[in-house]
């Protein structure tokens, strides 16, 4: 399901050793790596269905507000007059109906579809940002430790020991909690976006940073580094115009794959309650609110197979972009 | 059987029924007493539990089973503030006074435990005496003397080692300077505040004339504790018992047990039955698991009496089964938003008033959970069951109970806000019932163009730190805060004393008073408490409730009510006014 | 009926770009003591041929036909099972890299008594002795100590003599070497390929050396085989192949081994063009894109497949060039060449 | 070997000591930007009822006046030589390694996270045999057959194990499987039995959280084993393996898999350290007091000592986990060399 099963990596018995001379010799001249990347994604039905369906929630997060007001339903109102006032739950149960598609939430009768839509903003621009600076910071730091080796190398890599043996979550859960309401000159969602991304793509940098360094250090190597050094290229010509080019791929798998994980890290963020603010929506923060109500089933299955799926898109995607880019990474 | 306690009873019955038929329950007070012979095998009742004794047995033995969702706060008297901790602490300290093991209104009768009597105060209500009986001792055999009763009080005046505890003692009784309890001020004479003449007698002082002594005369802290077992912070882990049970075993963050304390003498004690022969407690359990287990009778009590959780609520509502063995009593909690004056534009009552009318009382009472498990809708701060509650509502909502918006828009305008403000809302980020009702403020006064923003902050510093802490409030524009308050005891000192007198205040943090700033309210308070007869004084209790709700300062939402399942192996159930749950020390087990 | 008979041994891997032909109707046969050269450049076949042989195949994808007789025994239509216990014990391998042919995270010592104790119900220590036994007698010194050394910690050479007694630690009487000595030094090779003789005298076994260097073969070899394309284009004595070659492909194998004996200031003389596809095997004759006398067959070898046809006693030729022309072409254009000297 | 250890376990204490003094300055200072006073961070160990000049007592008793280095010394000492505490009557010694005591409930935080320990610890360890043994399972017969159906949907599942929060999956079995069902098949949280005391309701107590945790990870290590045995079974030394005539069990599973074990050894440390150090969502989704729990209980209450503790020991896990996973590499590989 993950991977296209490729002639050579496939194949558990001795392969004859003319395969893969005689057949991909040809095939393989005159391609760009994207080329190649392309077509092998192309043919990867799995990971195109996920790509598809990244771009899917994309849209749906950026159309947010026109979605929801085709539906005519705001996700922060309240349809009292829906809800049993005894029992807290939907008069109908679920409250599912043409103008509330996914059902309401117990207790003030919110319309589910337009928070789920409404949670995918939070939930794909915190990740997207967090990923950002995570491979900002990776990057940087990764690139800088294998390129110039020696002292710098061990410092960064003692660093991200470091970080790697922080409980993460647990200090996420810490600060956030514990930051004030305005700071930097921000306030309410922004505010907490802001710290979200912060927390969450500072943490996660050693991730990609090992990575990259690992690349560097062994692009660091390779001749046609030692052919720009001798032609006498300066560390910083090196680094922009040999190493990071060559490191585009592995970046750009490790960031997509490092996209899911944020997003489930935010879910747990706001699940855990530091998340965005409320009556904001988040995945997370819903799920949070339907565990009281898990006898009103349909409030916690939205929002969790709306994590779900998201999650899910990415990685079928981001797994395909790995195989394309590079077959042989595990 | 049953007719016989009605009989008692009637006068409580009356408003416990009055109150439930206002919550839309079928409250009833016709019993099925009729032929079958076994009194417990009557037929339940929804709510049968507020006005008779269900299950009534005097069968000895058992072990009766209870879970508490969360941490107990401390099982040491002097550091214990729950009203279900002083429900259970009976069973194993007695203190002077205490509230009576009976059914709804009879509960709130104060009766004697280790004193002989109700307290005697001198002319000027500024001393109180009571006798100790004899014969009563400590598990260890050691008799109890009116100087354990004393050492038991001093040593709660350490707020530092016990910071959960009240602080009636510390204001009340007339300390010498410099005092700082037995711990840090060992040598210090404390005879001006207590005297114990003799092994028998104690003597209160107090610094002004207090008409209802008594109700301090119950409070844990006279629970005596002997000053050679005294552990201080650790006294909790194991408190010496003077009451039929003592401690087996206690697992601070799981649970203890309670076994029977052969030292406890029932000559001395007719308020206690003791029946079962121990009790098994959990703690930190899961909260829907507790509820499941009691409706599965593998549990018989959720301890702190909170109702069951939103997620068995409709399985409870819908049976009818299930809902017969259900109770649904109002407690003295009132659940309120305070109304900071401090913070513009609240300093005017005008638009404080145009809050008061712009809330959709409907969505607030869905929030705290809806008219079953979450309250009645208030409408002004002394819940029904305290003497001095009457009914008024200063702001009414409209027909639907919805807001009177055009009234609001009024008194924006009255406010020179006519187009509305912006402020904040803060609440306990932990507290799901305090964001939701939140969340429902923000959406009805959004409706006038009260714009409000969210502000959760951990329970922990809440008062201390952020909303309860005057200074950071003003600064942080907390125009409104979330807030809650049960009645300490069951009189209108007890439920207003702490959130509406302006001198509870104080500018580094940490009361619950967070907004009733009003020197006439203050005045009432203080001839209030100097009131000797009780009609003026719950005269007086009114007059400040229509006050503060006339201030605007506090925006009464729901008076709790709670839904509570009974055990199917308890005996003995019945919900105790004083406490607005069942009553721990009567019930046994089948 | 030989010790080992292979008749029309046909080995085809279907993939997702057509079937791959790897071994396309290879016969011969070999006895006891004798030892025969598989020769070819990579993608000819010849190592598939020897996995073939041992049934390592069988179970994966690889669809076989033909017959393989070992020792009266037919295996391509045995089962799975039966082949297995064969391996090892009656046939055994020498594989080209010891170093990445043993695993890297067992001792050699553990290796050979893993091999051992499969076809032997020995005790551990037995096995233990006759493993340090094996190491000695491949030339190993301290063959005790070495015995708990991990291949990395050998040198490539000793790793070689460590694989030769793995193979050979359970007596096998087939024993086929896939190119032995190409990852070693020059100076080692020649050891090994003395052990191997010695072994193989000492043993009895029948010995299939393959290898893309006919050097090897020279010294080793009863009998030699030529595969192209996965088919045979000649097979003959050893002397017969050296002496008189008859395929234009054998020639170019001839003309591109670099001899000592030679003038320095003289060009090898390498076979043009690479190895064919073995999913569009070219038609006619698979190695006329290649040939330097392809047009001397008048356009036959693009069209026909030519038969491996038998010119004098067992020497098998697979060419469309008559016989006559053949000799003549070696003796007046491509000896004289090679023996410049 | 040994000198290699040495300096390790010396790095190892430099970086718990450097983990230690961000999380102090952390929350030194964070409630401090947040508007906190030195009385403020006091009042929470006085209660809400204490007057101004208690609060103001305890402030100076606690050293919350104190500079922050001089705060961060006095914690550094309690946990190397412990501490003493006034507990009203008497002073008593903590002893070393003393995190302080809980303003909350006035215990010392050590034995708490002792206690707390084995809970984490059986959750820990019962999941990881489960998702060891399932996802490496299913990695190898995957990767046996790499395209065929089995494959396909087993790396499906995977794939869905590691997409789905486990906060959301713990609900979804608790529902299902355990609240209010008369045939639970799990203690639905807050119950935890020693496993020397009912080592029957010890596990009945936890199967729910184990398959849950065990779910999420086994993906992974599913698809990792999946990657690794497609590399090694190309090996030539497989190809040795079966030409020695070995059986395929064996050529799989003691020449294959241990081949490709060197990448599931390190995930498995480090997971498994950070595991120890709290699965923060699964014990709050099953209400398990463990470490993880504590550790919410702890920042919900803003409870600094506790939070330190937890952060420390679930540090101590992570170094402790690298550092075993380096020697085990030399285990493992035996061409690794430890210096």
């Amino acid at each position: 399901m993950t991977a296209p099963m490729d002639v050579t990596g496939g194949d558990t018995h001795a392969t004859p050793e003319a395969v893969v001379g005689a057949s991909g010799g040809k095939a393989i001249q005159g391609r760009s790596l994207g080329q190649i990347a392309w077509m092998r994604l192309k043919r990867d039905k799995v990971a195109l269905t996920g790509g598809l369906i990244v771009v899917f929630l994309i849209l749906v997060a950026v159309f947010a507000p026109v979605i929801v007001g085709a539906f005519g339903q705001d996700p922060t109102q309240f349809n009292s007059d829906l809800i049993d006032s005894s029992t807290m739950a939907p008069k109908t149960g679920t409250g599912i109906s043409a103008e509330h598609l996914f059902g309401i939430e117990p207790v003030n009768g919110r319309d589910i579809f337009s928070r789920v839509v409404y949670g995918a903003r939070i939930s794909l621009l915190i990740a997207f940002l967090a990923t950002l600076l995570s491979a900002a910071i990776g990057t940087l730091l990764g690139v800088t430790a294998g390129y110039f080796g020696g002292v710098v190398d061990s410092i960064i890599s003692k660093a991200m020991d470091v970080f790697l043996a922080f409980p993460i979550l647990v200090f996420a859960m810490a600060l956030a909690g514990t930051v004030p309401d305005s700071a930097f000159g921000l306030t309410g969602d922004a505010l907490r976006v802001a710290l979200l991304v912060f927390i969450i793509g500072f943490f996660n940098w050693p991730y990609i940073g090992r990575i990259v360094r690992g690349q560097t250090l062994s692009l660091r190597e390779r001749e046609f580094v030692d052919a720009a050094r001798s032609l006498g290229a300066r560390g910083p010509y090196i680094i922009f115009r040999e190493l990071l080019p060559n490191l585009v791929a592995p970046i750009l798998v490790y960031a997509t794959l490092l996209i899911p994980t944020n997003i489930l890290f935010e879910a747990a963020l706001s699940f855990l309650g530091v998340g965005v603010r409320p009556p904001t929506p988040t995945w997370g923060g819903m799920l949070s609110d339907a565990v009281r109500f898990y006898t009103i089933p349909h409030f916690m299955f939205f929002p969790g197979m709306a994590i779900f799926i998201t999650v899910l898109a990415f990685n079928l995607f981001g797994d395909g972009l790995r195989d394309a880019l590079d077959p042989k990474a595990r | 059987m049953h007719r016989r306690r009605l009989g008692v009873a009637a006068t409580g019955a009356v408003l416990a029924l009055a109150v439930a038929a206002c919550g839309g329950g079928s409250g009833s007070s016709t019993s099925s007493s009729g032929g079958s012979a076994a009194g417990s095998e009557s037929k339940s009742e929804f709510n049968a539990a507020l006005t008779q004794v269900v299950n009534p047995s005097d069968k000895k033995g058992g072990i009766l089973k209870l879970a508490n969702p969360g941490d107990w706060d401390s099982l040491d008297p002097a550091d214990t503030y729950y009203g279900y901790s002083w429900n259970f602490i009976r069973l194993y300290g007695r203190s002077l006074l205490m509230f009576k093991s009976a059914v709804g209104k009879e509960g709130n009768q104060l009766v004697p435990d280790l004193a002989e009597d109700l307290g005697t105060p001198s002319d000027d209500a500024k001393t109180w005496t009571y006798r100790i009986k004899k014969g009563i001792k400590f598990e260890d055999g050691t008799p109890v003397t009116s100087k354990d009763v004393k050492y038991a009080i001093e040593r709660s005046f350490d707020k530092e080692v016990f910071p959960d505890g009240y602080t009636y003692f510390n204001d009340f009784l007339d300390w010498p300077k410099g005092y700082k309890g037995p711990y840090k001020t060992p040598d210090i004479n404390t005879d001006s505040a207590i005297e114990t003449p003799d092994d028998h007698t104690i003597v209160f002082h107090l610094k002004q004339p207090l008409s209802n002594f008594d109700y301090f005369a119950q409070l844990p802290a006279t629970i005596p504790v002997p000053k050679d077992k005294d552990t201080g912070a650790k006294y909790k882990e194991h408190v010496i018992s003077t009451g039929p049970y003592k401690f087996e075993k206690n697992e601070i963050g799981k649970g203890f047990t309670l076994v029977r304390n052969d030292q406890w003498d029932p000559a001395t004690d007719p308020n206690r039955k003791a029946l079962p022969d121990g009790y098994e407690v959990s703690t930190n359990v899961n909260a829907d698991d507790v509820d499941n287990r009691i409706l599965s009778g593998d549990l018989d009590v959720e301890v702190t009496g909170v109702g069951v959780q939103s997620a068995a609520l409709g399985r409870v509502l819908s049976d009818p089964a299930v809902k017969a063995n259900a109770d649904n009593p109002v407690s003295t909690r009132l659940w309120y938003t305070s109304v900071n004056g401090n913070v513009p534009p609240l300093d005017n009552i005008e638009c404080r008033r145009a809050v008061q009318y712009a809330t959709d009382k409907v969505a607030l009472q869905n929030a705290w959970g809806g008219e079953v498990a979450g309250g009645q809708i208030a409408t002004s701060l002394l819940p029904p069951a305290i003497p001095g509650h009457e009914d008024f509502n200063l702001y009414p909502p409209g027909p639907d109970n919805k807001g009177d918006l055009e009234k609001a828009k009024q008194a924006l305008a009255a406010c020179g806000q006519p187009n509305g403000f912006e402020t904040n809302i803060a609440y306990r980020a932990e507290r799901p019932k305090e964001k939701a009702a939140a969340e429902a403020l923000q959406q009805a006064l959004g409706r006038v163009g009260i714009k409000l923003t969210l502000k959760p902050f951990p329970q922990a510093d809440y008062f201390g730190t952020y909303a309860g802490n005057p200074g950071y409030a003003k600064k942080n524009k907390l125009g409104l805060a979330m807030n809650g308050w049960q009645s300490d005891w069951p009189d209108g000192f007890g439920f207003l004393q702490q959130i509406v007198d302006s001198r509870v205040i104080r500018e580094a943090g940490g009361s619950s008073n967070i907004s009733v700033r009003d020197p006439e309210v203050d005045k009432l308070i203080d001839q209030a408490v100097r009131e000797t007869d009780t009609n003026a004084r719950n005269a007086l209790w009114t007059a400040i409730d229509k006050k503060v709700m006339e201030d605007a300062f506090i925006l009464p939402n729901v008076w709790t009510k709670t839904l509570l399942v009974r055990s199917k192996n308890a005996t003995n159930i019945f919900v105790n006014d004083a406490y607005g749950m069942y009553d721990y020390l009567g019930m046994g087990v089948k | 009926m030989s010790f080992l008979e292979v008749k029309d041994l046909r080995i085809h891997f279907p993939t997702d770009d057509g079937l791959v032909k790897s071994v396309d109707g290879l016969s011969f046969s070999l006895e006891r003591g004798k030892t025969l050269g598989i020769v070819g450049e990579s993608g000819s076949g010849k190592s598939v041929t020897s996995l073939g042989i041992l049934g390592l195949h069988k179970g994966g994808r690889a669809r076989i036909s033909g017959e393989i007789w070992l020792d009266g025994e037919e295996l391509v239509g045995a089962s799975q099972e039966h082949v297995r216990t064969l391996r090892g014990k009656k046939m055994a391998m020498i594989f080209q890299d010891p170093l990445s042919a043993m695993h890297p995270f067992y001792t050699v010592g553990d290796q050979i008594i893993e091999a051992y104790r499969i076809h032997n119900d020995v005790s551990k220590k037995v096995a233990r002795k006759h493993a340090i036994d094996m190491l000695g007698r491949v030339g190993i010194p301290q063959p005790d100590r070495r015995v708990d050394s991990y291949p990395h910690e050998f040198s490539g050479g000793m790793r070689q003599r460590a694989m030769i007694a793995m193979a050979l630690c359970c007596d096998p009487e087939l024993l086929i070497a896939d190119e032995p000595t190409t990852a070693l030094d020059v100076t080692v090779q020649a050891q090994i390929l003395d052990l191997m003789r010695d072994l193989q005298r000492d043993f009895n076994a029948a010995l299939i050396i393959i290898t893309h260097d006919l050097g090897v073969v020279a010294e080793l070899s009863d009998d030699i085989l030529v595969m192209y394309g996965g088919k045979c284009v000649e097979y003959g004595a050893c002397e017969d192949i050296f002496e008189r070659p008859e395929h234009p492909y054998t020639w170019g194998l001839l003309g591109s081994m670099p001899r000592l004996d030679r003038e320095p200031t003289e060009r090898l003389m390498p076979i043009k063009g690479s190895p064919p596809s073995l999913i569009n095997v070219p038609s006619g004759c698979a190695f006329h894109p290649r040939c330097a006398f392809e047009e001397r067959t008048g356009g036959l070898s693009t069209t026909q497949v030519p038969e491996l046809l038998e010119t004098e006693g067992g020497h098998l030729v697979r060419c469309h060039l008559p016989r006559e022309r053949r000799r003549a072409i070696w003796e007046n254009e491509i000896k004289p060449n090679l023996e410049a000297s | 070997m040994g000198t290699y250890i040495i300096r390790r376990l010396i790095w190892a204490a430099v970086m718990l000591t450097i983990v230690s003094i961000i999380t102090f300055a952390i929350f030194f200072l964070v409630p401090r930007l947040a508007g906190a006073t030195p009385e403020s961070l006091a009042s929470r160990y006085v209660g809400r009822t204490a007057t101004a000049e208690q609060v103001k007592d305890a402030a100076e008793q606690l050293g919350f006046n104190d500079p922050l280095i001089v705060q961060y010394g006095r914690f550094a000492k309690g946990i190397v030589l412990g501490a003493d505490y006034n507990y009203g009557p008497s002073v008593e010694h903590c002893p070393a390694p003393c995190f302080g005591y809980s303003f909350l409930t006035r215990l010392p935080v050590w034995p708490d996270l002792l206690d707390r320990l084995p809970v984490t610890m059986s959750l820990a360890i019962g999941a990881a045999v489960i998702w060891l043994i399932a996802g490496v399972a299913t990695g190898v017969l995957s990767a046996l057959k790499p395209g065929s159906v089995f494959d396909r949907a087993a790396m499906g599942i995977a794939l869905a194990g590691v997409s789905l929060p486990i906060f959301f999956t713990g609900i979804v079995s608790l529902v299902v499987f355990s609240y209010g069902h008369p045939f639970r098949i799990t203690a639905p949280g807050g119950s935890f039995t020693p496993f020397s005391e009912n080592p029957a309701q010890w596990a009945y107590n936890l199967i729910l959280p184990w398959i849950t945790l065990a779910f999420l990870y086994a993906a992974g290590y599913a698809r990792l084993t999946r990657a690794g045995m497609l590399e090694t079974m190309n090996e030539d030394y497989i190809r040795t393996a079966r030409a020695k005539g070995l059986s395929e069990r064996v050529v799989v599973v003691k020449h294959g898999l241990r081949g490709a074990l060197t990448p599931i050894v390190t995930i498995f440390g480090l997971d498994f350290g950070l595991l120890l150090g709290g699965a923060v969502l699964t014990e709050s989704t099953y209400s398990l007091p463990g470490i993880g729990k504590y550790a919410i209980d702890a920042i919900t209450n803003q409870d600094l000592p506790k939070v330190m503790g937890v952060t420390l020991v679930a540090a101590f896990f992570v170094v402790l986990a690298n550092l075993i996973v380096d020697l085990l590499y030399a285990v493992v590989d035996p061409r690794v060399r430890l210096g």
